[in-house]
């Protein structure tokens, strides 16, 4: 599996993307500037976390206008696989890769603390290796991460399968009124979606961030490693 | 010219931000608040001298980069 | 402040803090009156913030020299050798004065300068810390100030993208108008790429990086060497603003540069910015700079040659090139799209020179500036003997005890603040907040790691400066050693009232005294720190109050190989151990305090002797494998830290009762030193016989196992009650 | 009565956002952009039915919650 992943001014998690997908493919990824004008042969490109921009107007708004983002844009016309996480997926919901918006979290408090995910669609490359309604720990930090979307879209992600992940107690039990449950007050307690064509991902929290006994467990380790076994070749 | 571009969230978006300084003015004292909503004022100082371009071009800044329009609206307002 | 037009005398010298003596002074090493620019560089060098001139002479006591010190004091921060040709660099450093004027802004760039001062010496900040100290919680202005003070350091250290591991937060009405905000930036550099600040080589250009310069914080330095009064409120404007996006690119930007070899001298533009930069690398490096303010980037138009060289705009490094490497140097801030230009160069005339406009507008001799600095032996009165304790009684029984004190102010989770600050970018976080005594951080791509805390009880050093000093080096030691890592060095920030106070000074020299002994005794030399002093509050009825006195420290200690760790969560069965002796003192405990409203007695004793055995021999077994958590014991005393040990996982402890002949409050809540809790595997027997005979006491405090904490009455108090009561505190008191 | 209260950075304090915003504008090519400040809009709906009463209310509000008076300035204006 090619793997890329971008640097934008501002871009703080590049290198936790990195050490994950090193881990499981034995390779580094490349590192491309948001400057550039053209993508390398690559099976994956992967949007960080970070402040891009320092987060200033609207988090993502301004990294969606680099010159990069056209070419992750043909990519994903080209039916490329683009893994937006955090900043990541703020970004591609600017770019309108993605639909709907990331809103300030309902506390309007920056957040950063565990959080349990459940695995809405396990047919994708970015889950396979979970089985559906499998629930998985991983730390979120980010003050903008209240995902919103019109009841249109929301009834088109919901009824197509395109929710990934949703936030859930430990046990699974989804509950969208409850912080300690979901903790940014997401609308149906979304935390992930896809494309149409399930090939472009944004999701807020870092499963980057577990993927090492050391980092406290490897819990996130599943999607890269589904990652690997849909692009490798 | 200066124009001001407000940029506030659209209608039926719930404002949290809004709700918090709400309930923040109430503790105060300040029975009175109804609905609050908070938005972005962004004042661009343009080189330009006339008023009805400044604003054309201030329309279009608003809708590729100052306004997210899938949950916010836009106003320009030409300052001087 | 309009100070264009202003006659230079020594009525304009005492407004800019320079006493009648310092003054004349300025004139004779002048030789004539100096004009305005010139009084301000004076008076900035010669603030207490800058010139250290009331501690001078007491820091040089600490000792800041081992076989692992790479620089000590005196450079932007202190550097230790943490092996495989790395080296960890740190500091700490205030931002009181700031963040009580504007809570969100002071304490954002206060971690911004922490920063700062790490990566110009070429080290990748990994983490950072933060100590605050808050008056009492109940009014609004504390809650205001608790709020934008944790939104201002998460604000700037989650932006730049360095994860906030640990810290400590207290409250007392000490605090009320003087809010105490200490940041700590730990970083990490190959040992054979460390820059430093003298400038040398003549001719060479000097050159200004990273943000504009505009009228931000224009004495800055002399504010936070000056008491708070009502005018205080009305020096506002002063205010500086940080902006973390562009911290960020001046990092990535500086690092890039330093991995070439064009710089000779860089230093960030601290307090009293272009001023002290320019005169310590000059100074430093035994040259002379020519400054030219025309080229100075600035933000706002009309500012004088007196505005750009006070100006504490953030953001911005002073470097000294190798001049044919200019243009590389360019190119790579401009690729970071930061501000970039050639100020000026370095001279062979021993003199700093600033030219705006065609004017010379200072011309001042290097030398006598730096060695004319005042300094300053300032008289100490007697320290009071501490308040007895009073009479003792345990008007709560045990179980309420306990939960009164787990939900108090100053024993409450901090959850609620560390889950605003983001400590896991970087991939490197192995023990989180509240994880382990120390927070621990791996060093990328090595086995190393990186064991960090920071601590200091500033109740016992009101009551005994000296076993308050000493306690707070030996407790930051201690919260090393409770993980499994060595111990390495020591940084500070001595927060005192006004020295000029015989009271205040007498605090001050037994606390350095008392940090001294602790850091001899324990091997842990003081390799950087900052002072700040003048932190009292007037009264509008005119009388000050000085703050707790509250010497920091902050503290590193390293694993050669990380997964030797261990944290302080409760394992699920086995024993859980009591190191070191109890003799169940209350003087100044928490327990004191909270349960009989009582601030007496004095602080407890520390052992230097029992402190370091105790710790070697926990250290010991820990990389052995044979415990498997272990968490120091400290305020609150031994229930507390078992407490602590059961809500961190949830896992159980049945306790024994507590020892005889002494009173129960004082077995459970005295705050004796030198002790650790040690979970173990089986029935401990083997753990304390390895004890006994290294010398070491050791009590068997319970078997651990089910999910509640079952104390010696037989009641029993589940994990998840246990941390409902804890965590109550700080979302009750702030998210109303 | 619908009351807005506009809050500003004070001149002379730097506005990180507004920077950015502006170059942002640039590499979009709008480069007649000179410089741009970032502010707050809040509207409040008052149940005053009196416009001066409204106002001095809002003002009220503004001085002691709406704006940081250290580094903000604030106009109250009465929409309505
Ligand atoms: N301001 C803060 N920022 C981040 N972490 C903090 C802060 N204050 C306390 N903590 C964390 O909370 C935990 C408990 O702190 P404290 O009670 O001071 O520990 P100890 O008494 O063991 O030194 C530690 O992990 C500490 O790092
Ligand atoms: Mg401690």
């Amino acid at each position: 599996m090619k793997a890329a992943v971008v640097l934008f001014p501002g871009t703080n998690r590049e290198r936790d993307m990195m050490i994950a997908l090193k881990a499981v493919t034995g390779q580094s990824p490349s590192l491309l500037w948001h400057g550039e004008t053209s993508l390398p042969d690559l099976d994956l490109v992967v949007l960080p976390g970070g402040f891009s921009y320092g987060d200033y107007l609207r988090c993502g708004a301004m990294a969606a206008h680099s010159p990069i983002m056209r070419e992750v844009r043909a990519f994903a016309e080209r039916g490329g696989h683009v893994l937006g996480v955090c900043n990541g997926f703020q970004i591609l919901t600017e770019t309108g890769l993605l639909p709907g918006a990331l809103l300030r979290n309902a506390g309007l408090r920056f957040l950063s603390q565990d959080c349990h995910l459940r695995v809405e669609n396990a047919q994708t490359p970015f889950t396979s290796k979970w089985a559906k309604g499998d629930v998985f720990r991983t730390p979120l930090a980010h003050g903008d991460g209240n995902y919103v979307a019109d009841s249109k879209t929301l009834d088109t992600l919901e009824g197509d399968g395109r929710v990934a992940f949703r936030y859930a107690g430990m046990d699974g039990t989804v509950d969208a009124a409850d912080r300690t449950i979901n903790p940014n007050g997401s609308v149906n307690a979304i935390a992930g979606i896809l494309s149409a064509n399930g090939r472009v991902c944004g999701m807020m929290p870092h499963p980057e961030d577990l993927v090492d006994p050391l980092m406290g467990g490897e819990d996130g380790k599943p999607l890269f490693e589904s990652l690997v076994e849909a692009l490798s070749r | 010219m200066k124009v001001r571009v407000t940029v506030s969230l659209k209608e039926g978006v719930l404002d949290p931000q809004g709700k918090a300084i709400g309930h923040a003015l109430h503790v105060l004292g300040f029975d009175e608040v109804g609905e609050v909503r908070v938005g972005k004022v962004i004042e661009l100082d343009l080189a330009d001298e006339d008023a009805a371009k400044a604003e054309a071009r201030a329309r279009a800044m608003a809708e590729q980069l100052l306004a997210n329009q899938v949950i916010e609206d836009f106003a320009v307002e030409v300052v001087k | 402040m309009s100070t264009k037009h202003k006659t230079v005398d020594a009525d304009l010298a005492r407004e800019f803090g320079l006493s009648a003596e310092e003054y004349d002074r300025v004139l004779s090493i002048m030789g004539r009156t100096p004009s305005l620019t010139e009084l301000g560089v004076f008076s900035v060098m010669w603030s207490e913030h800058c010139s250290y001139k009331s501690s001078r002479k007491w820091l040089k006591t600490l000792p800041t020299t081992a076989p692992w010190v790479i620089h000590g004091p005196g450079e932007n921060a202190g550097v230790v050798d943490v092996g495989e040709g790395l080296a960890a660099i740190f500091k700490m450093e205030s931002h009181n004065h700031p963040s009580f004027i504007e809570p969100y802004q002071g304490a954002a760039t206060g971690v911004g300068g922490i920063l700062r001062d790490v990566f110009t010496m070429g080290a990748r900040p990994v983490a950072n810390l933060n100590a605050l100290r808050f008056g009492a919680p109940e009014t609004l202005r504390t809650r205001e100030i608790v709020d934008g003070v944790v939104r201002g350091v998460g604000g700037y250290g989650n932006c730049v993208g360095v994860p906030t591991v640990g810290g400590e937060v207290n409250f007392h009405r000490a605090y009320d108008g003087n809010p105490l905000v200490n940041a700590m930036t730990v970083g990490v550099a190959r040992q054979d790429r460390i820059f430093l600040s003298a400038a040398a080589g003549i001719g060479n250009p000097v050159v200004y990086v990273g943000s504009k310069t505009g009228r931000d914080g224009i004495h800055g330095a002399t504010m936070s060497s000056a008491e708070f009064d009502e005018n205080a409120l009305a020096k506002r404007p002063t205010v500086q603003v940080g902006d973390p996006f562009v911290e960020k690119l001046l990092i990535e930007a500086c690092l890039e540069l330093m991995a070439t070899d064009a710089i000779v001298a860089i230093q960030d533009m601290g307090a009293a910015g272009l001023t002290s930069s320019s005169v310590e690398m000059a100074g430093k490096g035994g040259v002379g700079i020519d400054l030219d303010l025309d080229a100075v980037p600035q933000r706002e138009p009309g500012m004088t040659a007196y505005e750009m060289m006070l100006s504490e705009s953030q953001e911005r490094m002073l470097i000294v090139l190798k001049p044919e490497r200019t243009e590389q140097a360019r190119a790579i801030f401009e690729k970071w799209e930061l501000d970039f230009a050639v100020v000026g160069h370095l001279t062979d005339t021993g003199h700093i020179v600033v030219r705006h406009r065609g004017e010379v507008e200072a011309d001042i001799p290097l030398d006598p500036l730096a060695d004319q600095a005042p300094i300053y032996d300032r008289p100490t009165a007697p320290l009071p003997a501490p308040e007895p304790v009073g009479d003792i009684h345990d008007p709560l029984g045990l179980e309420k005890t306990l939960t009164t004190l787990l939900g108090c102010p100053d024993l409450a989770s901090r959850a609620w603040i560390w889950n605003q600050y983001d400590s896991t970018v970087g991939g490197q976080t192995a023990q989180r907040p509240g994880g382990a005594d120390a927070a621990i951080v791996k060093v990328d791509d090595t086995t190393i790691g990186l064991a960090l805390t920071t601590d200091c009880t500033p109740r016992y050093c009101k009551a005994n400066p000296r076993a308050g000093g000493a306690q707070a080096v030996a407790e930051a030691w201690r919260n090393i050693t409770a993980t499994g890592a060595t111990p390495l060095a020591v940084t500070d920030n001595l927060n005192f009232g006004n020295p000029e106070k015989p009271e205040i000074m007498a605090q001050f020299v037994a606390a350095i005294e008392g940090m001294g002994e602790a850091c001899r005794t324990l091997d842990f030399p003081v390799v950087s720190g900052n002072v700040s002093l003048y932190n009292e509050t007037r009264d509008p009825d005119g009388t000050t109050q000085a703050i707790l006195p509250t010497p920091a420290i902050g503290a590193l200690g390293v694993l050669k190989d990380v997964r030797q760790h261990i944290g302080l969560a409760m394992p699920e069965k086995g024993t859980l151990l009591l190191v070191g002796e109890t003799k169940g003192h209350l003087g100044q405990s928490l327990w004191l305090r909270e349960v009989l409203g009582r601030e007496t007695g004095d602080a407890p004793e520390v052992d230097l002797q029992a402190e370091r055995r105790n710790g070697d021999f926990v250290r010991e077994q820990i990389l052995a494998g044979n415990v498997l958590a272990c968490h120091d014991v400290s305020d609150g005393g031994v229930l507390i830290a078992v407490a602590e040990m059961v809500m961190a996982s949830g896992h159980g402890c049945e306790l024994e009762p507590p020892q005889s002949g002494m009173r129960p409050e004082a077995f459970w809540f005295g705050e004796d030193q030198a002790r650790y809790l040690v979970a173990v595997s089986g029935d401990g027997t083997g753990f304390a016989a390895t004890a006994k005979a290294a010398g070491v006491p050791v009590r068997v405090m319970g078997r651990i196992g089910g999910d509640s904490l079952t104390l010696p009455s037989g009641a029993i108090l589940a994990a998840a009650r246990l941390r409902a009561v804890n965590e109550a505190f700080f979302p009750a008191l702030m998210d109303r």
